[in-house]
């Protein structure tokens, strides 16, 4: 019983509890606010769990960004609930019953909590965290990895679950034991994860320190070897941004450059927003450049952005807002992250790399080419969320003002 | 893809189509446009006709099977669109496009003689149904059949719903909904079993495509049991009973509708796909040995006499034709079922011989709506004296529906008792003798009627007692008095002497048929 | 800097990222018709990458080409893999997305406010790009994402009929909700099968689903099997789970009824045959497991459910919607029969159905356009009115009920060529037939409303469509008619992709 | 560590996951519904982060040395999933927003986020609908103009 297990327990006893009082608590305002209260619980979670990114984001997210556009909804849509008779749903309690029964008896095949023998430890990840991904052939662990990492450690395990994985592509024998197969239920399909590539050096990464790796191991898988779904991540925000402007805009005869509630005769507020303003875009700036030395990124770091924006506006009006960030400007610069994120991507493909090979940037040093790249999409994904937050923000508040 | 090609068969489909083009571009202008319709008719026949010396050739089977077919498309691989003539076809298709020419001038005499609307819509689809026809006639394969049958259907709605009134929308539902229920889900469901039994073989070949899956036992007695039951009732244009309500609804139709296509190509087309998926496709050897084909005789014989039945108690005069229709129908169908040669032959007669006599009627019955407007025959009383070529021309309709001589329909009939006799099957024989004196007994009433009995001094308006949508409100339109007319106009006449003629030529001069017929038989294995 | 670089060996990746990078620029296409025009360029452009891409593919030596993202082996990194199955998917996507955007000129200038067409045709892009992401991926994870873009896209499209009919905003965020759901169902089966195997990469799955000893009684695979299918369901809107597809496509602007029915739901179809076929195969989804029953039998109730319901209707677009869910109906219970000719049917069909419910949206839209409504009381006497735009109808009608000569008799005749030859399954077969009845009285409904009843008020005096509206709509429908009469090109590609999804030689 | 508390973590998930469905079916509240939604995608996030550990893992975050080289002090908790949840994370928020900016325009159109209430409404427009576009059937209707033109 180590203290993570310990503390996860108490931890999660405190979310459920909260996660029952927002769906049962009569006033949306109420629930709204446990939302937020609920998401810095998970953040705390997340940590507990040694996710440091994932806590980051949700306590930006969720403590932040949702808890705004919720109460920046409820003002629009009345705080109150509107009373039912029964509070208790049957039908929907007995279905959520069995679906979680299904779910519950999912787990028990599972690997315990933790259990290093999960295939998810030993399987694909190993060769991620020894930097050795992507050699010659494609072939892990050419290269002797860090001191003291012990790629064996991982795949000892191997046995334990699925048996060995062969070491030669070409032997299936290992695939005999499983029942289907005996039983001519499997039909084997192509063998692409087994194939040697074709032509040498195809997967010729460069052999200095970096490898698409970077201390921060889930930067460097979020921006390298997943970098193509975290480029769909940012696409997803900006099309949200621009679903809220198609939804939510009023046509421009109607002005929606008319200002909102303006706050700026509280001098303590007043002074104290100057101040802290800056402050926070530096802190924004550095959370995107970090993100490859620890927690935090494009994504978190956008956010934080985003916060200078609004807490601007909040105190001295939209009306000086637009004057800083007019509203077309900010419709182009949503747009415009994405673009740096795909263009980087493209330029690659252009240079006659893959799309997204950031090794092309720069020939002769391809580990900085890699980080370059990295760095790039990190301040495409920083733009578009910013930007795409301060939107939302932004077409709540113009519904507010008419 | 399509390859346009002008050997004749080809050209048999085309030339209709290209009619039907051509009329809708000469909508506007009447004459024009039923000038085309006469040229194309006659172009057709003069078509149709090259082709039969080729099939009466003694050497025509020899050369059958290695003669090439006409694909004309490759829908799926394994499944196209072929033409073949083969002397069944030819007979239907000599039938259909040489009734057509006199059908044409007969619509003439009609649709102007009752201020129809949309003329134009009328013979572009009645061009386009028979191009259907002549696709259907000509068809190569299971495929091709289906997909001319289904056109057909098709192509005829709008000619039943023409007048667009309330009981012509409701009836042209019947029809379309019998007809198409009946083609989707069995004729479709057995085609496609054909097609996945024989391991993908639907070209029609006399002795039947299932020989080689009977024989290594693939295909089971049963199945093929089954399958034949899907295709017998899946040909709901053969109107076996009970699929048989769709011909009495079709009725609303104008009368040249009624005459060529629900008296001689539609339900023609029926039993001759019926004949054509025994003897092509089964094989009359092979029904026989498994013992499946049997139900059919009876089922037939039953259709036949209880269509008479009904028939004896239809006043309205086309419902009367409808019914007899019906069972003539199923005289092919019992002739075929009997599965001997001869019975094939006399089958294939039959569908020749009962076209003439039928489609007489029919004229008769038009022109004498289009006369006197009289759609009863309670109404008839007299009628002889006033139009006496019309109703001369009924009774050698009549007389070849019973089946007498000098008519067409003796000889078809005659075929059939000696095919009777050589496979002595006593309830055939018993169903014919019976549905003789039945048809007798419904339509020499009339004859009777119409000659000798006098036209009653002051009668009612007829229109109040109608009980059939074909007498619409376009009698007070041209305030045609019911009281004094003489015969039609002249191209009916014309016509239907045309026709009753060609009824009693048939009798003395069948061999064109009677050749075709038996040239089909000696076809069989 | 353009020497190195080549088109086709990038095939894969710029079929999703030429409208990723357009639907982005589109925003900044000003007003008038800029945004449109742009929009038409792209989809122009992604249908003619498609095509190269088809010919690749057939091509290819191995049967599918794999594009390795970022260069990174395809264990670790993102994998794009196309075969035969959805190279055709894609081609029909493309195709008809370009179609489509050609027709939405006229009808949302009407439907949509002028002043944010270059937002709406950005948004129309980008869901075109999500939903070919989807097709065109290998890997399990990719698929959530993209899915969820065209999710989203998809919401912000439906509701922008809000302006013509309020329901639109009920009919998108029902859809929000169960969408979201079923996608979090799929995310969740996507954690199951990781959780077991360690990999996300779609061929490594499978074979590492197919190494676990005695997988028929791994609880967490079936549990993951369980909910991936409900997932997949609520995304193809499989006959329980298609609730929201009606009232969506009903009161969607009529542009994005004809581009959703057309391709949403079949991409989600393809994601069935990629978890079912592909990841766990068909000796375990079809042998194992009770697919193929629970799947057939839904299926064959959506079919006459739906059917009857959809004779019932007087709203020609939710007439249409209705049928769309059964025709969905004949695609699952093609694919249930896990026989090549039942795949190749259901194959097939995705492209049949797209082309013709596509060009009968397009016509329901036409008559929109110029009625402002389209039910059964509006459209009587158009066919002498709008002949063009009522041939359509009628065509496309004739194809849904499968009459000889359209594309959905192909169909229909491989699907009950399949039903056939799987032991037991006959009455799918007759479910199909019965179905094409269903059809028939549908369609007629509308023939004998056009055809043969009188025109009364507005009805009177409306004359044809715009051209931009009536050939797009003739291109989708001659293409089902042409793909009717010649089947041979769809019929091979499909069932070669049969073949490949069962295991044979691709 | 017993098997019972294991597994623990994902009987916490199933739960949070299942009062989010709850949420969703049994609440009217439209906002609730969103709110629900969001909690209902939390418990799958608890679900992947739990798979990502590792006994005695710390976060994956390695010591950079003054040179640069870097040192490897695992075991390391995965990865990987903690990507995809940074991705999961972010499609939720986006696919809360698009749901409040329905939710404010159906404030806005129908007056009221009360889903019963909207059920109501919309079955009310359907049927008006429903009339408005129903033909008397093809044929009676015919007959219907036949006789007005009767009388006429």
């Amino acid at each position: 019983m180590n203290a993570v297990v310990l503390i996860d327990t108490l931890l999660l006893l405190l979310v459920t509890a909260t996660a029952v009082a927002i769906v049962e608590v009569r006033s949306l305002y109420a629930s709204s606010i446990l939302t937020g209260i609920y998401s810095l619980l998970m953040a705390l979670v997340w940590v507990n769990m040694h996710s440091m990114d994932v806590s980051f984001t949700e306590a930006a997210v969720g403590g932040g960004i949702s808890t705004i556009l919720l109460i920046g909804t409820l003002v629009h849509v009345g705080r109150e609930e509107k009373p039912i008779k029964k509070r208790l749903h049957v039908p929907a309690l007995v279905f959520t019953a069995l679906t979680g029964a299904a779910l519950i008896y999912g787990t028990l095949d599972m690997p315990r909590f933790g259990d290093p023998a999960a295939p998810i430890h030993h399987y694909r990840v190993p060769e991620m965290m020894a930097q050795t991904v992507g050699f010659v052939n494609g072939t892990p662990g050419k290269q002797k990895p860090p001191e003291g990492f012990d790629l064996e450690r991982y795949r000892r395990f191997d046995g334990r679950v699925t048996g060995p994985i062969p070491a030669d592509p070409t032997d299936t024998a290992w695939r005999e034991k499983s029942i289907l197969q005996t039983e001519g239920l499997i039909v084997p399909q192509v063998r692409a994860a087994h194939e040697p590539h074709a032509e040498p050096g195809h997967h010729l990464h460069p052999p200095d320190d970096f490898n698409g790796h970077v201390p921060n191991s889930v930067t460097s898988l979020l921006a390298a070897y997943r970098g193509y779904d975290t480029m769909f991540e940012t696409t997803v925000i900006f099309t949200a941004g621009v679903s809220l402007i198609l939804l939510l805009r009023r046509p421009r005869r109607e002005g929606y450059l008319q200002p909102g509630a303006v706050m700026s005769d509280q001098v303590i507020l007043r002074v104290v927003t100057k101040l802290s303003i800056p402050f926070i875009l530096i802190f924004g700036f550095y959370v995107i450049t970090h993100g490859e030395l620890g927690p935090g990124g494009g994504f978190q770091g956008g956010v934080v952005l985003a916060t200078a924006f609004i807490l601007y506006a909040l105190i001295f009006g939209r009306a000086a807002l637009y004057r800083v960030v007019p509203p077309p400007v900010s419709d182009m610069l949503t747009g415009l992250g994405v673009l740096i994120y795909s263009g980087t991507g493209a330029v690659c493909m252009l240079l006659g790399g893959k799309f997204l090979d950031y090794s092309m940037l720069n020939p002769e040093l391809p580990g900085d080419g890699e980080s370059l790249g990295m760095t790039l999409v990190e301040y495409g994904v920083g733009i578009t969320v910013s930007m795409v937050m301060l939107t939302i923000f932004n077409q709540l508040a113009e519904e507010r003002s008419t | 893809m399509i390859h346009l090609d002008v050997s004749p068969p080809l050209l048999a489909l085309y030339l209709p189509l290209l009619g039907a083009l051509l009329i809708s571009l000469a909508g506007r202008w009447p004459n024009l446009r039923e000038l085309v319709t006469l040229l194309t008719a006659g172009a057709l026949l003069y078509v149709v006709a090259g082709m039969a010396p080729a099939i009466l050739a003694p050497d025509f089977w020899a050369s059958y099977a290695r003669a090439p077919a006409l694909k004309l498309a490759e829908v799926l691989p394994g499944v196209w669109l072929e033409l073949k003539v083969e002397p069944l076809g030819m007979l239907f298709a000599l039938i259909a496009s040489s009734l057509w020419i006199l059908n044409s001038i007969y619509s003439i005499g009609y649709m102007r003689g009752n201020h129809e609307k949309n003329q134009t819509r009328f013979y572009v689809c009645f061009a386009l149904a028979i191009a259907s026809v002549m696709g259907l006639a000509f068809a190569g394969n299971l495929f091709t059949l289906f997909v001319f049958y289904e056109a057909l259907t098709l192509t005829t709605y709008p000619l039943v719903a023409h007048k667009g009134s309330a009981e012509a929308i409701r009836s042209a539902r019947t029809y379309l909904g019998i007809l198409v229920v009946t083609s989707v889900c069995f004729l479709l469901a057995g085609i496609i079993g054909t097609y996945v039994f024989t391991g993908g073989d639907m070209t029609f070949r006399p002795g039947g495509v299932f020989t080689r899956v009977l024989a290594d036992g693939s295909l089971t007695a049963p199945t093929l049991g089954l399958l034949f039951i899907l295709y017998m009732y899946g040909i709901g244009k053969a109107a076996l009973m009970p699929v048989h309500r769709w011909l009495p609804a079709a009725m609303v139709a104008p009368t040249p509708v009624s005459a060529l296509l629900h008296a001689v190509a539609v339900v023609k087309a029926g039993v001759f796909t019926v004949l054509k998926v025994i003897v092509y496709v089964f094989g009359p050897a092979a029904l026989v040995r498994y013992g499946v084909g049997s139900w059919l005789i009876y089922v037939a014989g039953a259709t036949i006499l209880i269509a008479s039945c009904i028939a004896l108690f239809q006043d309205n005069l086309k419902r009367r034709l409808a019914y007899s229709t019906v069972s003539q129908l199923s005289y092919v169908i019992i002739a075929a079922a009997l599965l001997s040669p001869l019975s094939i032959t006399a089958a294939a007669l039959h569908i020749a011989a009962h076209a003439f006599g039928k489609i007489t009627l029919f004229f008769a019955a038009g022109s004498i709506y289009t006369a006197a407007h009289k759609t009863e025959i309670s109404q008839l009383d007299g009628i002889g004296r006033r139009m006496p070529v019309t109703m001369a021309a009924f009774t050698i309709g009549s007389l070849s529906m019973i089946g007498l001589p000098p008519t067409a329909g003796f000889v078809s009939k005659w075929y059939l008792l000696q095919a009777t006799w050589e496979t002595d099957a006593p309830f055939v024989l018993v169903v014919v003798i019976l549905s003789t004196l039945l048809n007798a007994a419904y339509f020499l009433p009339i004859v009777y009627r119409a000659f000798f009995v006098a036209e009653p001094k002051h009668h009612h308006e007829p229109h109040q007692s109608s009980a059939d949508g074909d007498f619409g409100d376009d009698a007070d339109h041209h305030g045609h008095d019911a009281h004094d007319h003489g015969e039609a106009p002249w191209p009916i006449v014309v016509a239907l002497s045309c026709t009753a003629v060609a009824t009693i030529v048939f009798f003395f001069y069948s061999d064109l048929a009677i050749g075709l017929a038996n040239q089909l038989r000696s076809g069989l294995p | 800097m353009l020497d190195a670089f080549e088109v086709v060996p990038n095939l894969p990746v710029l079929v999703v990222t030429t409208p990723l990078i357009g639907g982005i620029l589109t925003i900044a296409m000003g007003r008038g018709k800029g945004p449109w025009a742009w929009a038409t360029l792209i989809t122009g452009l992604v249908f003619y990458f498609t095509v190269l891409l088809m010919q690749q593919v057939l091509a290819a030596k191995t049967g599918y080409i794999s594009y390795e993202l970022g260069n990174w082996p395809r264990q670790w990194g993102i994998e794009y893999r196309v075969d035969a199955l959805n190279a055709f998917i894609l081609l029909t996507v493309a195709g008809v997305s370009f179609v489509t955007t050609l027709y939405a000129q006229k009808s949302v200038e009407k439907e949509i406010p002028q002043d944010r067409h270059n937002f709406f045709y950005a948004v129309w892009v980008l869901a075109v790009c999500g939903l070919l992401g989807i097709t065109v991926t290998g890997d399990a994870f990719n698929v959530y994402v993209l899915l969820e873009i065209s999710s989203l896209t998809v919401y912000a499209l439906i509701a922008m009929g809000k302006d013509m009919n309020r329901q639109a905003l009920t009919a998108s965020l029902r859809y929000l909700i169960l969408g979201s759901v079923g996608a979090s169902f799929i995310l969740l089966g996507i954690g199951y099968l990781m959780m077991v195997t360690g990999t996300l990469n779609m061929e490594d799955m499978h074979d590492r689903l197919a190494a676990l000893p005695d997988i028929v009684h791994h609880r967490t695979v079936l549990v993951a099997f369980a909910f991936l299918l409900v997932g997949l369901g609520m995304k193809m809107a499989l006959f329980p789970l298609h609730m929201w597809l009606p009232k969506a496509y009903t009161y969607a602007p009529s542009a994005v009824s004809a581009l959703l029915s057309a391709t949403a739901t079949k991409v989600g179809i393809y994601m069935a045959f990629r978890f079912l076929f592909t990841i766990f195969g068909v000796g375990f989804s079809f042998v194992a497991m009770p697919a193929s029953v629970v799947l057939s039998v839904a299926a064959c109730a959506g079919i006459l459910v739906t059917g009857v319901t959809a004779v019932r209707q007087t709203n020609l677009k939710r007439m249409l919607a209705y049928s769309s869910v059964g025709q969905l109906g004949y695609i699952v219970a093609g694919f249930a029969l896990a026989n090549v000719h039942g795949v190749a049917g259901s194959v097939i069909h995705i492209f049949n159905h797209a082309v013709m419910k596509g060009g009968m949206f397009m016509a329901a839209g036409a008559i929109m356009y110029r009625l402002g409504r389209c039910d059964l009381r509006a459209i009587r006497g158009l066919g002498k009115r709008m002949p063009l735009t009522m041939a359509a109808f009628v065509a496309g009608g004739l194809g849904l009920v499968g009459f000889p000569l359209t594309a959905g008799f192909i169909s229909k005749w491989y699907l009950v060529q399949g039903a056939l030859e799987a032991p037991h399954m006959w009455p799918v077969a007759a479910v199909v037939l019965v179905g094409s009845l269903l059809a028939v009285a549908y369609t007629w409904r509308v023939v004998e409303a056009a055809y043969f009843q009188e025109p009364e008020g507005e009805s009177a005096l409306v004359t044809e469509a715009p051209l931009s509206m009536v050939a797009p709509m003739w291109i989708l429908i001659g293409a089902s008619v042409y793909f009717g009469v010649s089947a041979t090109f769809t019929g091979e590609i499909s069932m070669r992709a049969a073949k490949s999804l069962l295991g044979g030689a691709p | 560590m017993t098997g019972a508390l294991g597994i623990y973590n994902y009987w916490i998930y199933v739960l949070l996951m299942m009062i989010g469905l709850y949420g969703v079916i049994a609440k009217p509240n439209l906002i609730k519904q969103a709110i629900a939604l969001g909690l209902f995608q939390t418990g799958i996030f608890l679900y992947y982060i739990s798979m990502a550990v590792i006994d005695g893992g710390t976060a994956p975050v390695w010591t950079t040395i003054l040179d640069g080289a870097q040192k490897y002090e695992g075991p390391y908790d995965n990865p990987l999933p903690h990507v995809l949840i940074l991705t999961a994370i972010v499609v939720s928020v986006s696919v809360l927003a698009v749901a409040l900016a329905l939710i404010i325009n159906i404030k806005r159109t129908y007056g009221t986020i009360e889903y019963d209430e909207l059920e109501a409404m919309d079955q009310a427009d359907k049927r008006a609908d429903y009339q408005r576009g129903q033909v008397v059937d093809a044929a009676d209707d015919v007959e219907h103009r036949l006789e007005g033109h009767h009388h006429a």
